[in-house]
């Protein structure tokens, strides 16, 4: 039974404070969905969650182990999607998923779980096409295909909904609600709503320090 | 301990030490100016030129030691993630510059009675030239980012690998000089320094380093500050929703 | 004195043209560098305290002096 | 290690299917030194005394100019992001880009000197030690370079923003390099040039992917 948890974060960029003294905790087949408006942070948060922006304040632990201490381990377990579909335009669909697949999982049974994830997510014909031809929706499913094409344990999700149709969307909860079936985590960030079974909502206006002032009296200093 | 980016403490401390700096800095200027102008004999070999040398060779270790200066507090900006250190490196890297401009020009000056030319490729000279440029390109670095914080930090890493190659480049630069140097060259620091000439590097020496402090409190403060002015319009532009 | 008249002393024993523009150079650099300090100071700090008085309801929340 | 030759792979492949990148490096470097003649004029001592100079000259400048998208790609896709997620340190991802850098450009403008020893009338015993030099200063400047390259990641005008940070530090490969031929072409041994040369290199081997990997994780920040 893992859980993912973080206490005390703060987050600092540039010389602007965008949240602080915020806390969360994701158990094993857990879905947290991030919400609130833009700036708030939510983005910073999942890339905090995914060791690219480390915290100014507090710490984020997996089981009680402070992640800071191994951040290779970390990486191990977790996926992240951001705002860019990194799809190489010379290479084809398969050569970008399997480069991923490799660089996170053990090589055993690659070309299955590739195979599956394409079809998951309604790529397997564009298994041999270049990066090029392919349209924002599709490169966005390709990039959702590398999650499934390795497992890990914590996906971290910003706003995978973004440039995909209906029918992708439907597709996206099915594979996250596979994944939390199977004991994986999700961290989410939304606008539209993809409406995953019982999640747990983290507002983060309430931790912003723009937005409101500080959200707990009598706020002192970090030590 | 973390206190997000309002070194106060700091800022009390500068805005009391900033005078007294000043005064040091006038009051070493101007002894340093008397030793070296007036009070002070000419030199038997280099005549009233040795004057220059009073300039040339203070500024010199001058650029040197703000270069070190900015690495290390790059370092422990780095190291330590502490607002004010980053602040100094950048605050420093202008006033080590200027003093590499004062060695290069007076170096000419004194290169041009001494031996014709306004240039020479002589070693020290040649690696105080490329010490401009690792300076000119830490200046660079930093304004090319439109977060200044950002622009700090990078600026850090490449103040820290200059500081390594600084020794580097002077080694080679040596090694090369000695290849190509025609005899008859005067080696630049002249005759060893005799006793009637310590007197004024000294002071001149002391007073570029109050200078130096004096104007590193300033624009530290100006730096800092700007920085409480850049966060103040953010929270105006944001401001409560 | 070492140099009896003044003249002699502007002299610098014909290398006039050669120690007195390093000294000029020098001062100038270095007095600009100090003014171009000064003057953002000065600028800084008028910006702040202008800032400061449109934004009076701000609660110095971080303890800024 | 298979993670890191797998970076190495994929950049090759990158590098390949775009071949036409490495070739634009090594047309640029015999370019830059067919220009010396027309400057310098074409008397065949002249060229002879001048040509380590300018061969190393332009290979810096051909290393340097193709640095500039060292990271710069992966930056912009977002490719450099999910490197920094990947299960091994950045510090070995930096280093595998390098190694890739370094066989599609640096490696190339070994294959152009044979053509520039005898277009800048080069003495014929400089040719070897100049190879040497070469193969043992261009993977010193590719270190040196990607520091540089990704420095500047996020930062205006970054192609000449690299050059300006880049070139004060390659100067030591530079001496050393046309050292090595000038002394051999003397009648010296070279080999303490060359020495210098792999010092260096076992200098930037570990330091350039260090610094480069603290540039990058800014650079995502």
């Amino acid at each position: 039974m893992a859980t993912f948890s973080g206490d005390g974060l703060t987050c600092l960029r540039g010389e602007t404070l965008v949240f602080r003294g915020l806390d969360f905790t994701v158990p094993d087949g857990g879905a947290l969905v991030l919400v609130g408006p833009n700036g708030s942070g939510k983005s910073s948060l999942l890339r905090m969650l995914a060791g690219l922006l480390a915290p100014a304040a507090g710490t984020l632990s997996w089981d009680g182990q402070p992640v800071a201490e191994e951040p290779d381990e970390h990486h191990a377990r977790l996926h992240y999607v951001g705002h860019h579909d990194c799809v190489k335009p010379v290479l084809t669909v398969a050569e970008n998923l399997s480069f991923w697949a490799r660089l996170h999982g053990p090589a055993g049974a690659a070309g299955a779980r590739l195979a599956e994830a394409l079809d998951r997510l309604d790529l397997a014909h564009l298994r041999d096409v270049p990066g090029r031809f392919l349209s924002a929706g599709q490169k966005r499913r390709v990039n959702l295909a590398r999650v499934l094409a390795a497992p890990a344990p914590l996906w971290l999700l910003d706003e995978p909904a973004t440039a995909l149709d209906r029918a992708s969307v439907g597709r996206v909860r099915e594979a996250i609600a596979a994944h939390r079936a199977a004991g994986g985590m999700v961290v989410v960030s939304t606008h539209q709503d993809i409406d995953l079974a019982d999640p747990t909502m983290l507002d983060l206006a309430r931790f912003s320090a723009r937005l409101a002032p500080a959200p707990r009296a009598g706020a002192e200093e970090a030590a | 301990m973390l206190r997000y980016a309002n070194p106060n403490r700091f800022m009390r401390l500068a805005r009391v030490l900033t005078p007294w700096s000043a005064g040091l800095a006038v009051l070493l200027t101007a002894a340093g100016l008397w030793f070296a102008l007036v009070d002070s004999p000419p030199d038997y070999q280099q005549g009233e030129t040795v004057r220059i040398m009073y300039v040339h060779v203070p500024a010199a270790w001058m650029s040197l030691f703000c270069y070190v200066v900015m690495a290390v507090s790059a370092g422990v900006g780095v190291i330590w993630k502490h607002p004010v250190a980053d602040v100094a490196a950048k605050a420093s890297a202008p006033v080590g510059a200027a003093f590499t401009v004062i060695t290069l020009i007076s170096g000419a000056f004194w290169g041009k009675p001494m031996w014709g030319a306004w240039w020479v490729w002589d070693a020290r000279l040649t690696a105080e030239l490329v010490l401009l440029f690792l300076y000119l390109g830490y200046i660079a670095l930093i304004h090319a980012f439109d977060d200044p914080a950002r622009g700090l930090k990078a600026g850090a890493v490449l103040a820290l690998v200059g500081v390594i190659n600084v020794p580097i480049i002077k080694f080679s630069v040596d090694w090369w000089n000695t290849l190509h140097q025609p005899a008859s060259v005067v080696k630049m620091g002249g005759p060893s320094i005799d006793g009637s000439m310590l007197v004024p590097l000294l002071l001149m020496a002391l007073a570029f380093k109050a200078y130096y402090i004096y104007v590193l409190l300033v624009k530290m403060r100006a730096e800092i500050t700007a920085g409480k002015v850049r966060a103040l319009r953010l929270r105006q532009v944001h401001g409560t929703a | 004195m070492e140099t009896a008249s003044l003249g002699e002393w502007l002299d610098m024993g014909g290398y006039a043209s050669y120690v007195w523009p390093v000294y000029g150079i020098a001062l100038a650099v270095l007095v600009g560098v100090l003014v171009h300090g000064l003057r953002a100071l000065r600028g800084e700090q008028t910006a702040l305290d202008g800032l400061r008085r449109d934004l009076p309801s701000e609660r110095e929340s971080n303890g800024e002096a | 290690m298979n993670r890191f030759l797998a970076i190495v792979r994929r950049d090759l492949r990158l590098a390949l299917r775009q071949g036409s990148d490495s070739m634009m490096v090594v047309m640029f470097f015999v370019l830059t030194c067919i220009l010396f003649p027309f400057g310098v004029g074409p008397e065949p001592n002249i060229l002879a005394r001048i040509a380590p100079g300018v061969i190393w000259v332009a290979a810096l400048l051909a290393s340097m100019l193709s640095l500039e998208r060292l990271f710069l790609t992966d930056y912009e896709d977002g490719a450099l992001e999910l490197l920094a997620t990947a299960p091994l340190p950045l510090e070995f991802v930096a280093m595998a880009k390098i190694v890739a850098h370094w066989l599609t450009t640096g490696l190339p403008l070994l294959i152009a000197t044979p053509l520039l020893a005898i277009l800048l009338n080069l003495h014929p015993d400089g040719f070897w030690v100049l190879v040497a030099a070469l193969l043992l200063g261009t993977p010193t400047l590719s270190l040196i370079g990607a520091i540089g390259a990704a420095l500047i990641l996020g930062a205006r005008r970054g192609g000449v923003l690299l050059s300006l940070l880049v070139l004060p530090l390659y100067i030591p490969v530079l001496i050393f390099g046309v050292g090595a031929v000038d002394a051999v072409i003397g009648g010296f041994p070279a080999n303490t040039h060359l020495l210098i040369l792999a010092g260096m290199l076992v200098v930037a081997l570990p330091l350039a992917p260090f610094a480069a990997a603290a540039a990058l994780r800014q650079a995502l920040e």
